[in-house]
């Protein structure tokens, strides 16, 4: 007696694939357990950890000023930020003003490790999709901007430029021109890359519908920047929350308009990436014909110490909101220092959306999320 | 039945032929050791020419990705970096030969050698040039066909016996993937046997023969074909792993698939395999549609032995080696597509598109009695 | 699907694929594009703030201390003693270069500016005690002489100036060594 | 000199090829890997497309590499490396009936041997013909109608295979591309 074959008889054994911490698609040290159906991924652990340094705990132990290189260490491709966004959390605790034309350097560096850092994002995010040739073209374009970033303070990838009231050094002669020339030459290219692999169709297709984050969801997870930008909820710090000189900037946010596919997927995260890279330049422009003469630090005393309190302050980095919480016990090192991350935020979410994708896909949501090992373990 | 051109051609049918007649000493010999010295030399040919493409290759692929990447790629070794493959091949031959513990051991041995004969087997039926065709099989194309079946076997066993997850998810998709587009390359070569009305290749190309110079090419004998030639080098471009489709080793998923536990001598083994199997699609290409050794307004035939052959050689390969730079060309140009869209493409959109082909090139030559246009606009002005 | 989405899906992909093929064949072309440079025969011409290795000038080092202090990593090490004019004089100052982290701090606090960013960054090594690189040349034994004999100057000159009866005028500290 | 009138040590290729094909044949049945036994299965089929060769039935032999090899072969393989815990499967049957076997297999073997030796096969002079063209006539004239039902049969196998294969779990993304 032959019984029919049902579904349950054909079912499938799921088996289980490491992928990380050293694999070439994870951006680092990312480890990621895979739960697997053949080609779809029922379940996608991200394992955390791999690159933890202790930071915070750094943090605590140094001197308020001496921390700032390690703010170059938490996020690697935009070391700026991370500076300048420590700077302001330790002036606000302390209460301290610092001149106008440091602010404007700061936006400057800023904005301009905004767009080298999305080049990069961009690059790797396509060479995970297959296409080698833009990772080139973005750090050949990344090259520029750290000649900049070189000149101005010496260094190409861990800058230490913001200090405590101000920055170390004023702008270099020939900087803003240079600056300038840049943006001129950077500008056209955007739309190259556009027309070079943005509106592909084998790229399209990888990304569209892939990932898709509604704007509850990314907001329900603590998303945020370019990630929950993408799913079209325009939260920007530099408008919800302003701070520095970006008030007195105009520029757009840009937000994810289901370009292709659906509102909220990989493709419309890309898609921010690309035109953040646009208002970025426009800021720069801006920056530049508008800085104003003056000195670059405040008097701050060699042996310095906040008032006992305590402060949160956020800053829009590349990669979201990067936030500093400081307590200060009135010493001269920090009573607790906790930092929040965009990359951190992102990995919370990616359990529930890669269920049913598969593994390419995977590949697509680690890159669309633009995450940095460094910053999500700290 | 007698070929009609062969009695045109009459003594360059092969290597064979060209080496008794080069040699008439041997005649002396008996004549099975004739036959097996020939065979040899003929295989040692096939070998020595695809190590030399393969190394030539190689450095090209890295120097055109260096142009196109504002890079110079290879420049240390020799001038211009011009003798970097040998380094390479040294590198390749000394390195340790790895093993993972837990392989297959002898299955694991045998997959390189199943992927590099399969695909080098069909160098045997490259019409080279007038007269230099390793075996001039009557079944030509469908014997290539045949034999590149042994590399999807030779990447399904390679990915298995590494026991190694990325590589068996590799070689699945790599087996599926080149299963799947046999079907495609097979049935956007056919159009092209239906003109020549032969499976010989080197009666494919004497086919499209003639003085009008290219456009004596299948190519352009009707739109039909025009059309065929774009979804071969497509369908072909996906059957021999190349960027968009290289899903099987695709290193930003799987850390090169099937390939990821070798190294060594059996890396190189796949590696020639790959590049072996890009030469002969091409080629294939280049003798189905491009007028093979052809050399325009000039007859290979009547140029003597020497001549003849070297120049329709270089025409041939002239021809080959564009489309290998064009295949590069995409390589580092394009994303990779995943592999669900991989397989719509090829059922939903080549295999369709191939159907319609063979219908339209079926029903041309019915209706216009074999001939193409250029023939007719010929025939037009007398 | 109908036919016609059928047909602009194949057109649309044989387009963006040949705007793509253009851009690439473009710099292919393009010799210029290059932007390599051929490192060990050509050279970066370096910015002046450039922080490459540090370089103490032990001559100038008034030994305060600050830089060991201000290090984040603790990579400055230095002793010292106390030579014959009450001021301290360097017996060591080591640097960790495998440490070292290029953050520039101690530079910026250094009050008699002896501390420097040079523009040098190649600096490997086969072990990593070669990366500790020390600044002062002379052995202790040697300084201890150099400041025995300053000492005895001062001595001398103090006698003197007891003997002329008015303060001396104190000789320049030679223990740190010739400036390099 | 004409090559097609080569004479080889024809018998001595013959003795090897067929000597490949039945030890692989062997093989698969002895083996305890099954994945082993599965791959001798390849070499035995590749022995005998090079049977078929030495029948002068070229295209034969091509079909045979492409149908057994590149198909069932692959198959095969899919199957075996995709089963369900196929290592947990007893590979050797507990032998059961051995001595009725045992007498079963040679009462066989001496009937095809009989018939063998016996037999009287008309042996014809090879000559090496191209046989592509006569196939392809009969398939298309005499033999259309069979020709035709094997090509309906397998298509229904393959509707039937893919309707089983059907996912049951849907991906909504993949879903929204192909519902187009």
């Amino acid at each position: 007696m032959t019984e029919p074959i049902s579904k349950e008889a054909l079912r499938t054994d799921e088996w289980t694939i490491n992928m990380g911490p050293h694999h070439p698609s994870t951006h680092g040290v990312l480890r990621l357990e895979l739960t697997t159906d053949g080609e779809i991924v029922s379940k996608a652990r991200p394992s955390l950890g791999y690159l933890h340094r202790g930071l915070e705990k750094i943090g605590e132990r140094v001197a308020w000023a001496q921390f700032m290189p390690f703010t170059d260490r938490l996020d690697y491709l935009a070391g700026m930020n991370c500076n300048c966004a420590y700077a302001w959390a330790v002036e606000k605790l302390a209460g301290i003003e610092i001149p106008e034309r440091a602010e404007w350097i700061r936006v400057l560096v800023c904005e301009l490790n905004r767009i080298s850092s999305h080049l990069v994002a961009w690059g790797s995010f396509c060479a995970d999709m297959g296409a080698f040739t833009p990772l080139l073209y973005g750090i050949r374009e990344r090259e520029w901007v750290n000649d900049l970033f070189e000149m101005v303070c010496g260094q190409r990838l861990t800058y230490n430029y913001a200090r405590i009231g101000g920055v170390s050094h004023d702008l270099p002669p020939g900087f803003l021109e240079k600056t300038k020339e840049f943006c001129d030459y950077f500008e056209p290219l955007i739309d190259e890359y556009n027309r070079l692999i943005t509106y592909n169709k084998i790229l399209v297709h990888r990304l569209k519908n892939i990932g898709v984050i509604s704007a509850r969801d990314a907001i329900e997870w603590g998303l945020s920047g370019p990630n929950l930008r993408g799913s079209g909820f325009a939260y920007d710090i530099r408008r919800a929350e302003p701070y520095s000189v970006y008030p007195k900037l105009d520029f757009n946010v840009v937000v994810g308009h289901a370009d292709r596919g659906t509102l909220g997927d990989c493709f419309d995260r890309y898609l921010v990436r690309i035109d953040e890279m646009r208002e970025s330049v426009k800021i720069v422009r801006q920056v530049i014909d508008r800085i104003p003469d003056g000195p670059v630090m405040a008097k701050v005393p060699r042996v310095f110490k906040p008032p006992a309190g305590e402060c949160y302050f956020r800053a829009e980095s590349p990669r979201g909101e990067t936030g500093f919480y400081l307590i200060s016990d009135g010493g001269t090192n920090a009573y607790r220092l906790k930092i929040r991350t965009g990359s951190y935020m992102a990995m919370n979410i990616f359990e529930k959306i890669s269920k049913g994708v598969m593994i390419s896909d995977i590949v697509a949501l680690i890159g669309s999320f633009d995450i940095i090992l460094p910053e999500t373990d700290r | 039945m007698e070929p009609v051109a062969a009695t045109v051609y009459p003594n360059y049918d092969s290597v064979g032929r060209a080496i008794l007649e080069a040699f008439p000493i041997i005649d002396f010999l008996p004549v099975w050791l004739v036959a097996l010295v020939i065979m040899v030399v003929v295989a040692a040919c096939a070998i020595v020419f695809i190590l030399v493409f393969e190394g030539v290759g190689s450095l090209v692929l890295r120097k055109l990705a260096g142009d196109i990447q504002s890079r110079v790629g290879p420049n240390r070794v020799g001038p211009y970096g011009c003798i970097q493959f040998l380094a390479d091949g040294v590198k390749l031959i000394l390195k340790e030969d790895l093993k993972p513990a837990a392989c297959d051991r002898v299955l694991f041995r045998l997959a390189p050698y199943l992927a590099f004969v399969g695909s080098c087997a069909g160098l045997v039926v490259i019409p080279f040039a007038v007269g230099m065709i390793a075996a001039d099989l009557d079944i030509g194309i469908y014997y290539v066909m045949a034999v590149s079946s042994l590399v999807s076997i030779g990447i399904l066993l390679g990915g298995w016996a590494s026991n190694n997850k990325w590589s068996l998810v590799g070689a699945m998709r790599g087996a599926a993937q080149i299963v799947s587009f046999e079907i495609p390359v097979a049935m956007s070569i056919i159009p092209v046997i239906l003109v020549a009305g032969s499976l010989s290749t080197q009666e494919i190309v004497r086919s499209q023969g003639g003085l009008f110079g290219i456009f004596n090419w299948n190519l352009f004998h009707n739109p039909f074909l025009f059309f065929s030639f774009f979804v071969y080098l497509t369908a072909a471009q996906a059957e021999t792993c190349q960027t968009p489709f290289d899903l099987p080793e695709c290193e930003s998923e799987l850390v090169q698939g099937f390939m990821t536990e070798y190294s060594g001598i059996r890396f190189g083994y796949f590696f020639l395999g790959e590049f072996g199997e890009l030469f002969v699609v091409c080629a294939l290409a280049t003798a189905g549609y491009l007028g093979g050794w052809h050399i325009p307004f000039l007859d290979a035939g009547n140029l003597g032995w020497f001549w003849g052959n070297l120049l329709s050689l270089g025409v041939f390969l002239t021809k080959t080696f564009t489309l290998v730079l064009v295949s590069m060309w995409l390589r580092w140009t394009l994303p990779r597509t995943r592999v669900d869209q991989l397989m719509r493409m090829c059922w939903k959109y080549l295999v369709p598109l191939t159907f319609f082909n063979l219908l339209g090139v079926s029903l041309w030559l019915l209706i216009f009695d074999g001939k193409g246009i250029p023939a007719m606009i010929a025939a037009l002005f007398g | 699907m109908g036919l016609r989405e059928y047909i602009s899906d194949i057109s649309e992909a044989v387009v963006t694929i040949a705007k793509g093929m253009r851009i690439t064949w473009k710099y292919g072309v393009d010799p210029k594009e290059e932007t390599t440079i051929f490192y060990p025969e050509e050279r970066m011409v370096m910015p002046e703030r450039t922080r490459g290795f540090l370089f103490n000038d032990v001559a100038r080092c008034i030994v305060c201390n600050m830089c060991v202090k201000q290090c984040p990593i603790d990579c400055i090490t230095l002793e010292s003693i106390k030579g014959a004019d009450k001021k301290n004089v360097l017996t060591s100052y080591k640097i960790d270069m495998g440490r070292c982290m290029h953050c520039g701090l101690c530079v910026e606090i250094c009050p008699p500016k002896s501390l420097v960013h040079t523009d040098g960054y190649e600096g490997s090594s086969h072990t990593r005690e070669e990366l500790i690189v020390e600044f002062v040349e002379d052995d202790l034994a040697t300084i201890k002489a150099r400041i025995a004999a300053h000492a005895a100057e001062l001595a001398k000159a103090a006698k003197a100036a007891e003997a002329a009866g008015k303060a001396p005028a104190a000789p320049a500290n030679p223990a740190g060594g010739e400036k390099k | 000199m004409d090559l097609s009138n080569i004479n080889f040590p024809t018998d001595l290729v013959f003795l090897w090829i067929a000597a490949i094909t039945v030890g692989a044949a062997v093989l698969v049945c002895l083996l305890p890997n099954i994945i082993h036994s599965a791959v001798s299965l390849l070499f035995a089929l590749g022995g005998v497309a090079g049977l078929y060769l030495f029948l002068s039935a070229d295209f034969l032999a091509a079909t045979q590499m492409l149908v057994y090899i590149g198909g069932i072969m692959m198959l095969l393989l899919f199957a075996v490396f995709l089963s369900n815990r196929i290592q947990d499967v007893k590979l050797s049957n507990p032998a059961r009936f051995q001595l009725p076997a045992a007498v079963l297999c040679i009462l066989l073997f001496g009937v095809l041997s009989l018939v063998a030796v016996t037999t009287p096969f008309p042996v014809k002079e090879t000559k090496y013909l191209p046989t592509t063209a006569t196939i392809g006539e009969l398939l298309m004239t005499r033999y259309l109608l069979p020709f035709e039902i094997a090509s309906v049969l397998l298509l229904a196998a393959l509707i039937g295979a893919a309707m089983i294969s059907r996912p049951t779990r849907k991906n909504p993304a993949l879903d929204q591309e192909d519902g187009k």
